[in-house]
């Protein structure tokens, strides 16, 4: 949390005031291009494998860290899995405050070795480490191509 | 390999604000006192000049630039690594065995009350495909880790309370902390909760601060007045993917002290430490260090804490500045901060929050969320160390 | 050497059609000018240059600093300098800011300011046909009124061409 | 003593006006690319040391962080150093020191650049390399303080723009044999001259483009070098300095910090008469002007004499000392930190003599590559040797 927001102000201490004024526009990659097609177009999970050490990916990568070597085979995954953390965050991505908490939970999807972060709907009460969750996916006329095409994930 | 010693200090000390200084006199103030400490003429013996920075923190986009003047290294090998005060540290250790330069400066800052909002800044290091576009704030990767430990170590909140405590307290005996306080277990669980099971004390506060440190070859250190040995170096990054780092352990840390005490000629970091200063930026990460850091076994640090065994008075001494809790979190320069108090203990200049009989430290750095970035360094009053 | 290199190059057509994620970064900040800066800035709103003079190599630092980068000590003997000065360098450029295309080109120079040994700081020229700027000419600093003036680099509007010239 | 580094391994990307390839996508591809060439798998390495630029470019606080996975980092030793446009050659140093100094044995260096993440253009970080207090609010463009740098080294030695020109000419046609370049071209003179100005002297082919692109190699200690190569390069001279940062203090006509620079990294390579000693350079082109900059600084020949040099033909590629025989920024293109480990593998392909149809015509033993940066401020010398 930030200590001060807004600096005191005296009248014989001159701040001068500026920013780093920048856009971007990241292309997502050769890699996740066709991870969120398919996620947008037919609401499947698709991973990679490593073929050397067997490390499932997803979302997947283009590499294997471990092996540092390129990954190419498709795994396709189904939409629930584990949470295997989750937090209960009071402040948005800025550090204002939220009229109602996020739950922010850490998701492994069956069958994969990477967990991933994502929004966990319902109330916190009905979370628990460990527990089963399973994908909530927005209106496919709504999806974009992006980690927001799922709207979050569901405790069974 | 040569040995080196840390020869000189100089800390501003660490406020929440400094509004009549620019970030050059904060830097210069501590490269005066450390150049004073060490009695070296930074223009004409110094052969190497060192700053961990970050442009977004400075709001700059090549800080490199004005690094050099306020630390006396113009028209001098200069560089700037953008890694934490530790590894910082870790490079003018290797500029020295490498034969670069017989002094080495090395110096990081925090000016983030210049920042309007640093929130704005760490959201900006997240991964800007899989985990920016979900608008999580990145102090809820610090969530999700506490929440992992604490469940696979068997930790609890209360525990992680007793750390705020601790720490805090200590601050009060430190002159250089600003958040000095006499705390109860209940004050830092009823604080508001942010990024649950984190609340508000549990995390420490952001504030201005500079620091640098002269390091020195043996050639030089026989010479000067209380050289501080640095006997072990190691730093390591697990990994900035979410899915492929260990959630409940902080291995970067683990591997970074096996680089360390290898250096170091280390056995038994418990029996061989006599006081510890490693990163508390969040409460429950002072437990998963010391556990990382082989200080204890893995689930136990908790236990010792709660039997006051990481006090100042107690077996193994840890964060007796007050921590970064206590101290405040000044980004990359926390490692330095924490050097420059290990450095103070072992020359036996601590003041109130003296460790009797400290012969060797540990200090550890960790560079926040997102990052699995740490670094461990050993320090002590006699050189020692493995081949 | 004669291997495939790696690499994707996108034309714009296809990058037009690529998956994207837009970001604006909050990035905003209030330095603090501090005692240096601060007295400098403070100097232009009253319409004055002001330099430092350091004890020990006697050089005048302006702009000022809080420390002699060379000797490596502080420095605290300011002096007051004229307004006038010596075109160092300088450049014509039909490039703004955010490099958009302008027609009347932008001036920018380094000045040095006179009684300084050289010392100046980057401006910018005005009242003045480029093509018959060089470098060595005389300017003189043209002033916004003291009213609009605000403790800025830019209370000093551009320098001019000396009256004599070169 | 430090000891014996040597390079033993290379590898980059094609650079490129806009990759799809994110980020840590290019480091992996160049990283894959010279631990192969190097015969190496990742678990043989020991420490990583990565070199990039302002992270307002890629778009990523703390972006060596991010790009640590891609740069090969998983659980090793990681540092990143960057000192503003010299970061590329820097890296030479920053890998060096980690093998030099006796704790590793060996170090995977990687730059990389993605300039086109900046959208739609990376006007706003150039804008605050600039003094946050005194500066900014002038306005500053990039291009302005090349403008004014080179307005003066002009001025000072009284050079024709045509003969600062030629470099563009030769650097772009080099590139032509370069199968990464992005802007390998035959131009001649008059189409510098004629080219767009934007902020004089600086005209449209005076300058570099930016550039999306990643480039690695491997560093060993003699031991390991010997053990898995017949040909390694030696890496015999590092060197940087970085001058005062209150530019318009300085006379701007001459880098010293190049010269201190080039003076380091020439005391422990033992050269003591360069351009005798050293067969050929790659010095830092993000402008014409800065090679002639850069090879004076650099001791190549005396103050205001590279522009004579270029005209005569002595830095051709067939020349008695061959400048930029890659293609340099100029050509090949510049992803900042990218480019100075380009330059950096040029020496070491050359040296080996698998430079193909860039190679040099004739017996090489000693090569210089030296980038710059910051506000006209920093420079970075490395050497290498067979």
């Amino acid at each position: 949390m930030a200590v001060l927001r807004k600096r005191n102000r005296r009248e014989d201490q001159i701040f001068v005031e500026g920013n780093i004024p920048m856009e971007y526009l990241y292309t997502v990659g050769p890699t996740l291009e066709p991870f969120f097609r398919k996620l947008k177009d037919k609401g499947e999970f698709h991973g990679v494998k490593c073929g050397r050490c067997g490390t499932v990916y997803v979302p997947p990568s283009l590499f294997c860290e471990a092996c540092f070597e390129k990954m190419t085979k498709n795994v396709k995954l189904p939409s629930k899995g584990i949470l295997e953390s989750y937090t209960v965050a009071h402040y948005d991505h800025l550090g204002e405050p939220l009229s109602k908490p996020e739950i922010w939970g850490l998701i492994r999807l069956d069958g994969a070795d990477t967990p991933f972060v994502h929004r966990i709907l319902g109330d916190p009460k009905n979370v628990e480490l460990g527990c089963q969750v399973k994908v909530k996916l927005k209106a496919k006329a709504k999806r974009t191509g992006s980690m927001n095409d799922i709207d979050g994930f569901v405790p069974a | 390999m040569e040995k080196v010693a840390i020869i000189g200090v100089g800390f501003t000390g660490a406020r929440p604000d400094s509004p009549e200084l620019s970030y050059k006199e904060l830097m210069y103030e501590a490269a005066v006192k450390a150049y004073e400490d060490s009695n070296v003429d930074p223009r004409k013996e110094i052969g190497s000049f060192i700053g961990a920075s970050e442009d977004f923190w400075d709001g700059v986009s090549i800080f490199d630039e004005y690094l050099p003047d306020q630390i006396g290294g113009a028209l001098r090998p200069v560089c700037s690594i953008c890694n934490e005060g530790l590894h910082a540290l870790a490079t003018g250790v290797m500029h020295i065995r490498a034969g670069i330069a017989d002094i080495v400066a090395v110096e990081a800052h925090s000016k983030v009350s210049d920042v309007v909002n640093p929130e704005g800044i760490m959201h900006f290091a997240l991964d800007p495909i899989l985990d920016r576009t979900l608008d999580y704030n990145a102090h809820v990767m610090a969530g999700l880790e506490m929440n992992r430990y604490l469940h696979e170590a068997c930790v609890t909140k209360e525990e992680c309370a007793e750390v705020v405590v601790k720490n805090r307290a200590n601050a009060l005996l430190n002159p250089y902390a600003p958040y000095g306080a006499k705390l109860c277990i209940d004050d830092v669980l009823d604080s508001t909760p942010t990024y649950e099971p984190l609340s508000e004390l549990d995390t420490s506060n952001l504030v201005d601060g500079a620091c640098v440190i002269v390091l020195a070859s043996e050639k030089v250190a026989r010479n000067k007045r209380a050289p501080v040995w640095i006997n072990g170096v190691g730093w390591c990054n697990d990994t900035p993917n979410v899915g492929l780092r260990d959630w409940g352990y902080p291995r970067y840390v683990r591997l970074a002290a096996e680089q360390a005490y290898a250096d170091a000629g280390i056995t038994n970091p418990y029996d061989e430490i006599d006081i510890a200063e490693v990163d508390d930026s969040y409460s429950y990460k002072e437990l998963q260090h010391l556990e990382a850091l082989r200080l204890v076994d893995t689930g136990e640090a908790a236990g010792f804490l709660c039997e006051g065994a990481f006090d100042i008075n107690g077996e193994l001494p840890v964060n007796a500045s007050g921590g970064s809790l206590g101290m405040g979190n000044l980004l990359d320069t926390n490692g330095l901060v924490k050097t420059f108090e290990a450095v103070e203990q072992l020359r036996g200049m601590a003041g109130q929050r003296q460790v009797k009989e400290a012969e060797s430290a540990l200090v550890q750095s960790w560079r926040g969320v997102p990052t699995t970035s740490g670094a461990v360094m050993i320090l002590g009053n006699e050189p020692s160390g493995g081949d | 050497m004669s291997k495939e290199y790696p690499g994707n190059p996108l034309n714009s057509k296809d990058f037009k059609k690529a998956l994207k994620t837009k970001y604006v970064p909050t990035a905003e900040y209030a330095w603090s000018a501090g005692h240096a800066i601060n007295r400098f800035l403070t100097g232009l709103k009253e319409g004055r240059i002001l330099g430092i003079k350091c004890r020990s190599c006697e050089r005048i630092l302006v702009p000022p600093r809080a420390f002699c980068e060379e000797c490596f000590i502080s420095v605290d003997e300011w002096v007051e300098l004229k307004d006038t000065g010596t075109v160092n360098t300088f450049a014509i450029s039909y490039l703004d800011t955010m490099a958009n295309r302008i027609k009347k080109p932008l001036l920018p120079a380094v000045i040095e300011i006179d009684g300084a040994g050289g010392n100046g700081f980057l401006h910018m020229l005005g009242e003045v046909d480029p093509k018959k700027i060089k470098i060595g000419m005389k300017v003189k600093a043209v002033w916004k009124p003291a009213k609009d003036r605000k403790g800025d680099i830019t209370d000093i509007k551009y320098f001019k061409p000396a009256r004599g010239g070169v | 003593m430090p000891r014996r580094v040597a390079m033993i391994g290379a590898g980059m990307t094609k650079f490129m006006r806009r990759a799809n390839d994110t980020p840590k996508e290019m480091a992996f591809e160049a990283s894959k690319m010279a631990l192969d060439a190097a015969g190496l798998e990742l678990k043989d390495i020991e420490s990583v040391a990565l070199g990039t630029a302002p992270d307002a470019f890629d778009g990523v606080h703390m972006k060596g962080e991010y790009l640590s996975d891609g740069a090969g980092s998983f659980l090793k030793p990681y540092t990143r150093s960057f000192v503003g446009g010299g970061t590329g050659v820097f890296t030479g140093a920053h890998g060096w020191w980690h093998i030099a100094s006796g704790m590793f044995d060996t170090c995977l260096v990687v730059g990389e650049e993605k300039m086109s993440s900046a959208h739609p253009h990376p006007q706003g970080a150039f804008l605050t390399i600039f003094d946050n207090l005194i500066e900014r609010n002038l306005g500053p463009n990039l291009v302005w303080i090349f403008a004014l740098e080179m307005n003066r080294y002009m001025t000072k030695h009284n050079i024709k723009k045509e003969d600062i020109a030629r470099v563009s000419v030769k650097n772009k046609g080099n590139a032509l044999d370069h199968p990464c370049a992005q802007l390998g071209m035959k131009i001649t003179v008059d189409d510098v001259l004629n080219s767009e100005t934007l902020a004089w002297p600086v005209q449209r082919l005076d300058i570099s483009p930016t550039s999306d692109g990643a480039a690695a190699f491997v560093l060993a200690s003699e031991e390991v070098a010997k053990r898995v190569t017949d040909d390694p390069i030696w890496i015999e001279g590092v060197g940087w300095n970085v001058d005062t940062t209150i530019w318009t203090n300085r006379d701007l006509y001459y880098p010293k910090y190049v010269e201190y620079a080039a003076r380091m990294a020439y005391k422990m390579a033992g050269i003591h008469n360069p351009p005798k000693d050293i067969d050929f350079a790659e010095p830092y082109d993000p402008f014409d002007y800065k090679e002639l900059h850069h090879m004076e600084g650099l001791q190549l020949c005396r103050k205001g004499e590279a522009p004579i040099l270029t005209r005569e033909g002595v830095t051709a590629r067939d020349g008695d000392l061959p400048t930029c025989p890659s293609g340099g920024a100029l050509g090949v293109g510049n992803p900042i930190a990218a480019t100075g480990v380009m330059k950096l593998c040029e020496l070491y392909w050359q040296l080996r003599g698998e430079a193909g149809k860039r190679q040099i015509p004739k017996d090489l033993r000693t090569g210089v590559a030296q980038a710059w940066g910051d506000l006209m401020q920093v420079g970075t010398v490395v050497v290498m040797r067979r």
